[in-house]
């Protein structure tokens, strides 16, 4: 599918998570962040293939952030500097909510068919077609400027690959950390999170775990209150 | 809105003389309704110190701008016709020399800028022109022999790297996504 | 005959969005003269019952036809409604025309998601447009004139609830915050 055709397609993940925190009649509140955090992630996980590539990863990293939250809650001690940095989640919400209200006013005034229409051109009759050529153009310059708009297209054609690569598949993480597990039997949290290479890795972690829990692959202990948290895998492998 | 400020905004946008008649249609009024509302924008753009005025010859009216800004409006138009071409106006002859001839969504495509105005510019300097080939119901556009002439070439051919550049992956493969994003809409 | 006059006649021949540097150098007046005219023709159309008005985007202006005038010269020129525009588009117009020009980043940040796409979408559409400023050493964005025509306001001060967005205190937080970090990793 074309790029300029894919991206009218899906909203971006503010959009999902304000829907999430509107369905429930919730105000906009680091608790009620909390609360759609699972709906978030499984209808990601849902819609994974429907996601377009681009913008897989910032999906993700509001999953991540969501996760980190809710991780953060069970486990004070717990701090990523890169979950941490910008605005925090809520503050951006607002602020998009606040856009996603003016943005519906614009569209109504945009179908209400009201629009303003400039001149159309005509040149003067008596003139005849004049050939007026700019100066100091020479073939080279010409060379000059249509490379250089070719080139400007290179990053948009290869956004979708980049992107792809940017976002690596939860799937293909799972399958990475139920071999792993299955090896440790015993992984710390802690240790889990200090072994991704990237932000964007340490995103898909944080799913991949958030998953397994769900799937009851592995249990997640912790001694005391704040003591680092165990990863076990369970029977159910 | 008055009657007046209407037809003042129909002769406005489709910039040409119109018949009384003609209006009197467009806005479904009678003629004599017309006819008052005609008198009534001439006299308010004469009053209020408009910069433009309406001329009624006949049956016609027009708007037109006040002869006071003839000098002013004359100059502005020579130097849109004989200036310097802004950058992207050159980028725009540039793609067309080396890539045309092709059609406006193409060019857009390769711009990433809409380019209705640019096009319309280069055509009145006589440095690009329509070319015979519609393509997607569209016609296509290309630069003037006049212009390859004036920069010492006979042809397109003879630009620096021509075969090479023309086919561009980048290019190709924009222009591929348009025939797709037009067979995916259709 | 007065400056906003004379402007309105040069907008008028022209026949296309002009800047207020090219407007300056066509009238031969300095920038806050022609300011100050470019005000002064805004008020006279609205106050006098023009059929057309002066619709202006930052630092470019153009007279366009009256919106109560639109069915009918939407009729006369035999033009179609335009197109729906989608959520995402509307979203990201939304942003730039309360809070613009903004560059990618500074946009991203209010959507939550990569916006390159649909930036190229909007400029193919002749809707958004770079900006002469420059931030962070990144090109910034806009809404063009064709936006405030297609939705039939004369500018962003007539956006809905246009103050209170543009200083919205939570955005200013965001966008001093992303300023910061950008700060911080360079």
């Amino acid at each position: 599918m074309p790029y300029s055709v894919r991206i009218e397609q899906f909203e971006g993940p503010l959009d999902l998570l304000l829907q999430l925190v509107e369905s429930e009649k919730l105000e906009i509140t680091s608790v009620s962040l909390l609360q759609v955090t699972e709906p978030f992630v499984r209808h990601v996980r849902e819609h994974h293939g429907k996601i377009p590539p681009e913008e897989l990863a910032d999906f993700l990293i509001v999953a991540a952030r969501l996760v980190y939250l809710k991780s953060k809650a069970i486990l004070p001690t717990l701090t990523d500097p890169e979950l941490e940095e910008g605005p925090d989640l809520e503050t951006q919400l607002r602020m998009y909510k606040a856009f996603a209200q003016a943005a519906a006013k614009i569209a109504a005034l945009a179908n209400a068919g009201r629009s303003s229409y400039g001149r159309i051109y005509r040149a003067p009759k008596r003139e005849a077609p004049v050939f007026t050529p700019p100066n100091g153009v020479t073939p080279n310059l010409l060379r000059e400027l249509y490379h250089r708009a070719a080139r400007r297209l290179e990053p948009l054609i290869a956004l979708p690959k980049t992107s792809l690569e940017h976002a690596m598949t939860v799937e293909e993480k799972i399958g990475q950390l139920r071999d792993r597990v299955s090896t440790l039997m015993h992984s710390s949290f802690h240790r889990f999170l200090s072994e991704s290479q990237n932000k964007h890795e340490m995103v898909i972690s944080f799913l991949a775990l958030l998953e397994l829990i769900k799937l009851r692959i592995v249990r997640v202990e912790q001694d005391g209150h704040f003591s680092d948290i165990t990863l076990t895998l369970t029977n159910a492998v | 809105m008055t009657l007046d400020a209407l037809i003042e905004a129909l002769l406005f946008a489709t910039s040409q003389p119109m018949s009384a008649r003609k209006i009197a249609e467009a806005v479904s009024q009678k003629p004599p309704e017309v006819e008052d509302a005609l008198n009534a924008l001439q006299e308010r753009l004469a009053s209020s110190g408009s910069g433009t005025r309406l001329v009624r010859s006949g049956q016609t009216a027009e708007l037109v701008t006040h002869p006071d800004a003839a000098e002013i409006v004359r100059a502005a138009l020579k130097q849109e016709l004989h200036g310097e071409l802004s950058k992207p106006s050159l980028e725009t002859l540039s793609i067309l020399a080396y890539r045309g001839p092709m059609t406006r969504p193409e060019l857009e495509q390769i711009r990433g800028v809409q380019s209705s105005l640019i096009l319309r510019n280069l055509m009145l300097r006589g440095l690009v022109e329509h070319k015979e080939d519609a393509r997607l119901g569209q016609p296509t556009y290309g630069v003037t022999v006049a212009f390859f002439k004036h920069i010492g070439l006979s042809g397109a051919e003879e630009l620096p790297d021509y075969s090479e550049l023309r086919g561009h992956s980048a290019v190709e493969q924009a222009l591929q996504e348009l025939v797709a994003s037009h067979e995916h809409s259709a």
